[in-house]
């Protein structure tokens, strides 16, 4: 391996990303900073004073309890569907060659290229029209259908690494198609998978505009803390949650990154 | 197709209302008067907070809801539109107590039929900054009009205006008073060249607002944060960064104010009208009408609130919050081209697109 | 006895591409059988055909006697040795090895045994536990060898197998495989577009042109007697004589193949111009102008060299000018 | 092993079972194996998903009746008319511009640090650079927004900061500029601007990041070998070649911030932008058509940009 | 004059790895320069020290006299021709070539005409247009070394330039590039794994082993008498034979070399068992086994050639038998 030619970076480009990473983390860390004010009602720079309670308060919050179980059970329903949809998506489009195939990338790829509010208002007029009323379902549905391109994205790539011989060995080797599915495809594309699923699942997880307009009354985790930055009872709460939920996803980030990149270099060693 | 009994309740009710309208106990454990209501009767209350009139209009059009607290700019055209039911006031008892003021007012009442109950009514009162203005300002110019404030800086960038159309009125109001030969006899009944006068007022305002305010609590935040020191408000807010000890006070300049007479209105296609008929039962029976008046700074529609006990409210509090003005107030309610003081008036839905207009600098 | 793989008439188009067309072939049991033919002449595509990953378009395909249309490559008892080897990334070695088996059903310590005697085949004892990525080029070309072997295939086929290697390696295996393929009796198709080593390793040996067999036979009859002007360039560098070279220089009227190893500079015969000359280590090549013709001669090491620019003279036995017919 | 390999049969039996049967035959049908594949996605975004769409784009070709707000399912081109008046005209170059500035701006941020994370970042530091990126991804959008409104405010962090510094002038004569200042930063274009920029980033550096790691090296030392001083190097081999990348994060950075109206309600001037239109008007005001009308506007921008975006590449780069 | 490339004691080290180890070298102005050796023996490394994509660790490069290190690559007046040609995917073939002229200023029109005559001398006229990725594999490495030559290099830099073609048409550069070189009066170093390569196409070879120069010669000293056993075995698979084996054979107790073109099969001399033959075409490739030793021998084609398992007696000139001494 020697990818390493150059092996210092010049001063001036470590000095622009350290200033692109900071302008990335400061806002986040102030957002943890407020998780401990002990102002409640509105902010104030710098806070008057540091406490633990927001978190105790948090977790006694059934609302906070509400809104993040709805939220989990979406994501991870919308990520199922997504990752069904897309691995689908990808597998006809990388392993056949038929007519339309540069529509359907296109197909797949409008969703979270049109904004959100356009998916958002699309689907509830459709559900008006079709009098099918709001429910978890209706969500899913606005979710998974932004959220399979990642899936896509992700398993066409790798679908593209692997080599197109490796599902022809498997049949020569005896394995008729599902064989070939369940030993050779599935665990060459999981990395894959897992990377664009966790995705999937974090677009979900975040996603406001789309569920505003899918949801009706109920509430997810940001349509809650929309409610509760908008109108609210005891602001640093909602810090206490997205700080909770940056540091719960850190390890998850961190192992599918290990991951995808060990599958990375399987797949690239082919030379 | 009025309904000619109350059956047991569905389980829930599903309430479009202002900021502030329904409260259980959550932003202050003194105000709650819902919490009671789901005990007694097995209804669980879901709201949506609406912004606007618009807004609930829109909301009701959509469906999924069974009541509406609508404005008089909102209940009519809901009424046109079919959108909400009569309601059968022998159903309430305590229709009754209802204000002999409210009881038949035009905004709900059509033909001889009522369209919902009455929840509230107050002025749209001009909020300011106690440190900036020593005493009350005395006039709505310091909103419409660029100048110097007390303080000695200028107004440019410190005052705000609603984010609602029906913001057109306040202007219109203003230049009843100050430009007396446009004949303006209601600011809900413009001819064209009033209307012009009226946007011509409103594009210099653009040029004083930093930001318009649409959200109540936003504008709370403003207020705090942003250094705003004037604006067209509601009590409500006045109430609520009093109570964070910030430095306002509000007033009814002399020009006088525009305000809302809210309704309780039922969705044509209610899914739980045994609870909406309870809930509006309750807004009218119970200590509903005392807080809210306190919590909201305005005006019951059961003028007994003020004195009976039921809830926080006092006497003083009702003159305070405006009861006996109820004749200064021109009350919200929706534009027509067919209008009875000139004949042909500038329609709503003008309105709609020329304050979006405006705020966009046009 | 049935013929090991039999091809009838065999076409496999794709759109207006005659990939393999109209194609007689027979391989024999137990023969090691090379397919050679320049890139894009249809070998990859018959061996394809053989495994059962293509369909012929036309014609009629028998593996040890049964009719092989229409039976999925997961039913044939056939393996395949991939040009790029096609080891599974996921699997370890063994596990690579024990696929086929695994697939039908072979318990897991049989079959690890059964793996690892396979790598012992390939001399890779012990190597079970590594990785593909953790195997050098010539390694993982044993590993795809004892993958196919381990299932014990009555056809292997091979497409380029050695392409990867350097040539060292190259020569190596060259040398294993026909080892392997002699002790264990297995029927061998071996496709390569390298004449040396079709030549090295074949008993017989089918030259491929446009999706056509030019000549089938053994490495011999190939090299010395090519039918065709093209097998005659393909096979071996040989020197191709026009008709008219070849009756300047005493022969019919007939297009000639006369091999570089057989001409020698001599005192007597045609003469001709050296235009280069270049070290082969074993031998020197020098080339030839002869009359406006480009011709190769191998001058044998030791010998001396003649310099660019010389006047030389040719010679050549009588036999060694090998007729291919006015038309060839 | 040689006498049992040739005892056994060339073809063998199959697996049998369903399992047995269908696998035979996808292969001996593979049009029936696509068309398998295809159903699925194609039954949830080809009919439900692009029909709702169209379903939205039909009824800009209705109107609203002016008072009851209800819509009139008749065909006009009317609302149309309404979409061209020059106020809306207004919000659509106001949009159009602000997003093309986002994208600008993020690419031009994005491109150090993908640089670095792609060609010198290395174990643990690539580690590093990755959550980097990956971690504001996931923290709450919202809560990011409104971390900005306090750094931005008239009594926000900033001015806290300049203050201390002494440089409040800074800040006070850039909010003077026509056009990109105003009252305070979280009330004036430059904040709207600053949070776009911010909270659209990371969707930039992944694809750039993605696009470098795919340059070879080699490419980079042609270049120099070929006599490009590094500044050229950059500006004729890197910037055309992560172009792809740009473009794919320019479809995020693009289309979300032509669709978002939550930022610019919550930091900005309350001018409207193309999303905040499109609320308003279904959700305010009811006015499905004209929200419809609205539509059709980035639907129209992202159909042109994703057919450049494609043929430029950028695709194979999301 | 001075020389093209000079090192002195040049080491480059990557950790505790040394890719080039204390090399002293020099190419001659207008030479063709090859370097040979296995795989990772720091080939590339040396290559890149010149172009000056590396620095050396220590010791000092002289390019025509002048001091190279801490000159950076875009300051050198040499130009490489990479091993997988590195062509900028982005720009057509044109403006490839035109690159170097680009940067430096030239005109568009003018660098235009001089790509177009580069891209001539490369007989690839009228390709201007295309993309890359529309040439095949010798197609991309003509543009590669147009793309160097417009430049008019002091140094053309090649690594492994022909690595990636098929065999036939790596014959065919092989003459071209040599045709150029020697037209141009170019410095071409050339480096490549592959020995017929450096045999037939260098002026001089340096054989490269773990970081160090084994032997410095011309292809015929190389081959003919290498110093070490390393670099007899490595340049043409060669006979190395044992100081025991030398001794048996009438020779001094020394390591020697014995090519196989200079072996005969006799009907005196040692005795040998054959343990395989093939079939090379121009000869037949013959394995011995000598005492223990394996043997090979490059038979004439013609002669009968004997079945393994035969027992044969061999011969060779006494000056073909090339002495190394006793510790090489
Ligand atoms: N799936 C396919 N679709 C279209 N054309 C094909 C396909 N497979 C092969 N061909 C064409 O058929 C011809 C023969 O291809 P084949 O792979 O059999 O050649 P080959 O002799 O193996 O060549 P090489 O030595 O380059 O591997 C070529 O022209 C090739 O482009
Ligand atoms: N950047 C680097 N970092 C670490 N080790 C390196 C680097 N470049 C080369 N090496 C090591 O230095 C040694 C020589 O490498 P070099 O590339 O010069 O060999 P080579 O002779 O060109 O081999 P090949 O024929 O495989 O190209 C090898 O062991 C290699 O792994
Ligand atoms: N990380 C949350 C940002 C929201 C992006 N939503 C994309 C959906 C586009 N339809
Ligand atoms: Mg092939
Ligand atoms: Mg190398």
């Amino acid at each position: 391996m020697r990818s390493d030619r150059h092996t210092r970076a010049p001063l001036r480009l470590k000095i622009a990303a350290g200033i692109g990473l900071a302008f990335l983390h400061l806002p986040i860390l102030l957002i943890f900073l407020y998780a401990f004010t002990t102002e409640e009602k509105s902010y104030q720079f710098p806070p008057p004073g540091l406490t633990l309670k927001w978190f105790a308060v948090t977790w006694n919050r059934p609302d906070v309890w509400e809104a993040l179980g709805l939220s989990v059970r979406v994501a991870s329903i919308s990520t199922v569907v997504a990752l069904t949809l897309g691995t689908l998506c990808a597998a006809a489009i990388s392993q056949t060659r038929f007519f339309g195939r540069e529509a359907i990338s296109l197909l797949v790829i409008l969703p979270i290229a049109l904004p959100g509010i356009i998916t958002g208002i699309s689907l509830r007029s459709a559900f008006n029209l079709a009098e099918i009323p709001f429910s978890f379902w209706t969500i899913v549905l606005g979710h998974a259908t932004f959220c399979v391109v990642v899936v896509y994205n992700n398993a066409v790539a790798r679908f593209r690494r692997m080599s197109g011989s490796l599902i022809e060995a498997s049949m020569d080797l005896g394995a008729d198609g599902f064989q070939t599915f369940r030993h050779v495809i599935l665990p060459n594309i999981g990395t894959a998978l897992l990377a664009g699923g966790m995705l999937a699942f974090a677009l979900s997880f975040d996603e406001v505009i789309v569920t505003t307009f899918t949801a009706g009354q109920q509430a997810t985790l940001p349509i809650w803390m929309l409610e509760e930055l908008v109108r609210p009872r005891q602001r640093p709460v909602t810090n206490v949650v997205a700080m909770v939920v940056v540091l719960v996803t850190f390890l998850p980030i961190l192992a599918a990154y290990y991951l995808t990149r060990d599958g990375d270099q399987i797949s690239g060693q082919g030379k | 197709e009025m309904m000619t009994e109350v059956g047991p309740g569905e389980g829930q009710v599903n309430i479009v209302a202002w900021a502030g309208y329904i409260e259980r106990g959550e932003t202050d454990k003194a105000f709650d008067w819902v919490t009671k209501f789901e005990e007694a009767t097995g209804c669980k209350v879901n709201v949506k907070t609406a912004n606007t009139s618009d807004e609930m209009v829109a909301l009701m059009n959509e469906g999924g809801f069974d009541l509406v607290t609508a404005s008089g700019d909102a209940s009519l055209r809901l009424i046109a539109g079919k959108r909400v039911q009569p309601i059968n006031v022998d159903l309430i008892p305590s229709w009754s107590t209802v204000d002999d003021r409210l009881k038949d007012a035009p905004w709900h009442t059509v033909d001889g039929v009522h369209y919902g109950t009455p929840y509230m009514w107050g002025p749209n009162v001009l909020m300011y900054n106690t440190e900036t203005f020593k005493e009350a300002p005395t006039s709505w110019n310091v909103v419409f009009e660029e100048m110097d404030l007390p303080d000695g800086k200028t107004n440019k960038g410190r005052v705000q205006a609603y984010d609602g159309p029906i913001h057109i009125a306040d202007a219109a109001q203003y230049l009843m008073f100050h430009k007396p030969e446009l004949g303006i006899k209601s600011p809900y009944e413009l001819n064209e060249d009033q209307y012009k006068a009226a946007l011509d007022l409103l594009r210099v305002q653009r040029t004083l607002v930093g930001r318009y305010w649409h959200d109540a609590f936003i504008q709370i935040d403003d207020f705090k944060n942003e250094g705003v020191v004037a604006s067209g408000s509601w009590p409500f807010q006045v109430n609520l960064l009093k109570a964070d000890k910030a430095p306002v006070a509000s007033t009814i300049p002399q020009e006088g104010a525009t305000g809302w007479a809210d309704t309780t209105m039922m969705h044509v296609d209610a899914a739980n009208p045994n609870c909406a008929y309870l809930w509006m039962e309750h807004s009218l029976a119970s200590n509903l009408q005392s807080d809210l008046s306190v919590w909201f700074g305005a005006n019951p529609s059961v003028p007994a609130a003020c004195t009976d006990g039921r809830g926080m409210q006092t006497a003083e509090g009702c003159t305070a919050n405006g009861l006996d003005d109820f004749d200064r107030i021109r009350f919200w309610t929706t534009p027509v081209s067919k209008c009875e003081s000139q004949g042909e008036c500038v329609p709503y839905y003008r309105w709609v697109s020329d304050y979006i207009g405006v705020i966009g600098g046009r | 006895m049935p013929h090991a793989v039999s091809f009838q008439k065999v076409s496999r188009h794709f759109g207006s591409v005659r990939a393999v067309d109209a194609v007689d072939l027979e391989v024999e049991p137990g023969e090691f059988f090379a397919m050679l033919g320049p890139s894009g002449s249809g070998k990859t595509t018959c061996l394809r055909l053989i495994a059962g990953f293509e369909q012929p378009t036309s014609g009629h395909i028998e593996i040890f006697g049964e009719t092989a249309e229409g039976v999925p490559p997961y039913r044939r008892n056939v393996n395949t040795v991939f040009q790029d080897y096609a080891l599974f990334p996921h699997l370890n070695v063994a596990d690579n090895v024990a696929y086929g088996l695994m697939i039908r059903g072979v318990g897991g310590t049989e079959r690890l045994r059964e793996a690892e005697a396979a790598l012992e085949m390939v001399k890779l004892p012990g190597y079970g536990a590594r990785k593909p990525g953790e195997l050098s080029g010539g390694q993982r070309q044993r590993v795809a060898l004892a993958r196919a072997l381990v299932n014990k295939p009555k056809v292997l086929l091979l497409d380029e197998p050695l392409g990867a290697l350097d040539l060292k390696l190259r020569e190596q295996m060259q040398d294993e495989l026909r080892l392997l393929q002699k002790s264990l009796g297995i029927t061998f198709v071996f496709v390569t577009h390298d004449q040396g080593e079709a030549l090295s390793m074949a008993d017989r040996i089918a030259v491929f042109n446009h999706g056509r067999i030019m000549q089938t036979g053994t490495p011999e009859e190939i090299y010395r007697r090519p039918k065709t002007r093209f097998v005659a360039d393909f096979v071996g560098s040989s020197n191709v004589l026009s008709p008219a070279l070849t009756q300047r220089l005493g022969g019919p009227a007939e297009w000639a193949s006369l091999r570089p190893e057989d001409i020698r500079l001599s005192t007597e015969g045609a003469e001709a111009v050296v235009t280069a000359t270049s070290f082969l280590g074993s031998a020197t090549r020098v080339t030839l102008d002869l009359a406006g013709e480009k011709l190769t001669v191998l001058h044998p090491a030791g010998a001396p060299v003649p310099a660019p620019g010389a006047k030389v003279r040719i010679a050549w036995d009588k036999a060694a000018l090998h007729l291919m017919g006015p038309e060839a | 092993m040689s006498a049992s390999a040739l005892k056994a049969t060339a073809i063998l039996p199959g697996r049998g079972g369903i399992g047995g049967a269908l696998s035979d035959a996808f292969w001996r049908k593979p049009t029936l194996l696509l068309f398998v594949l295809l159903t699925p996605p194609l039954l949830w975004l080809g009919i439900i998903y692009l029909g709702s769409l169209f379903a939205l784009l039909v009824q800009s070709f209705f109107s609203i009746d002016e008072f009851s707000g209800l819509v009139v399912r008749e065909f006009t081109l009317k609302t149309y008319g309404e979409l061209l008046r020059p106020a809306n005209l207004d919000i659509i170059v106001r949009t159009l511009t602000m997003a093309a500035l986002v994208t600008i701006a993020s690419a031009i941020l994005a491109f150090p640090i993908a640089y670095f994370a792609a060609r010198y970042a290395k174990g643990r530091w690539k580690a590093v650079f990755y959550l980097g990126v990956m971690l504001p991804l996931w923290s709450s959008y919202l809560v990011k927004v409104y971390a900005w409104k306090l750094i931005l405010a008239k009594e926000g962090i900033l001015t806290w900061i300049f203050d201390k510094l002494h440089l409040t002038v800074l800040i006070d004569s850039w909010l003077a500029l026509p056009v990109v200042g105003g009252n305070s930063l979280s009330v004036s274009p430059t904040g709207t601007f600053l949070v776009f920029v911010y909270v659209w980033l990371p969707f930039m550096i992944l694809p750039v990041q993605a696009a470098l790691e795919r340059v070879p090296s080699n490419l980079l030392e042609a270049s120099a070998d070929l006599g490009a001083a590094p500044r050229q190097t950059f500006l004729n081999v890197l910037l055309p070649l992560a172009l792809p990348g740009i473009i794919a994060g320019s479809i995020f950075t693009f289309s979300l911030t032509l669709g978002d109206y939550i930022i610019p309600q919550i930091v900005g001037t309350s001018h409207l932008y193309i999303g905040m239109a499109v609320y308003a008007h279904q959700g305010t005001a009811g006015n499905i058509p004209l929200a419809a009308a609205f539509t059709v506007v980035p639907v129209v921008i992202m159909g042109i940009y994703l057919w450049l975006a494609k043929r430029a590449g950028a695709f194979d780069a999301l």
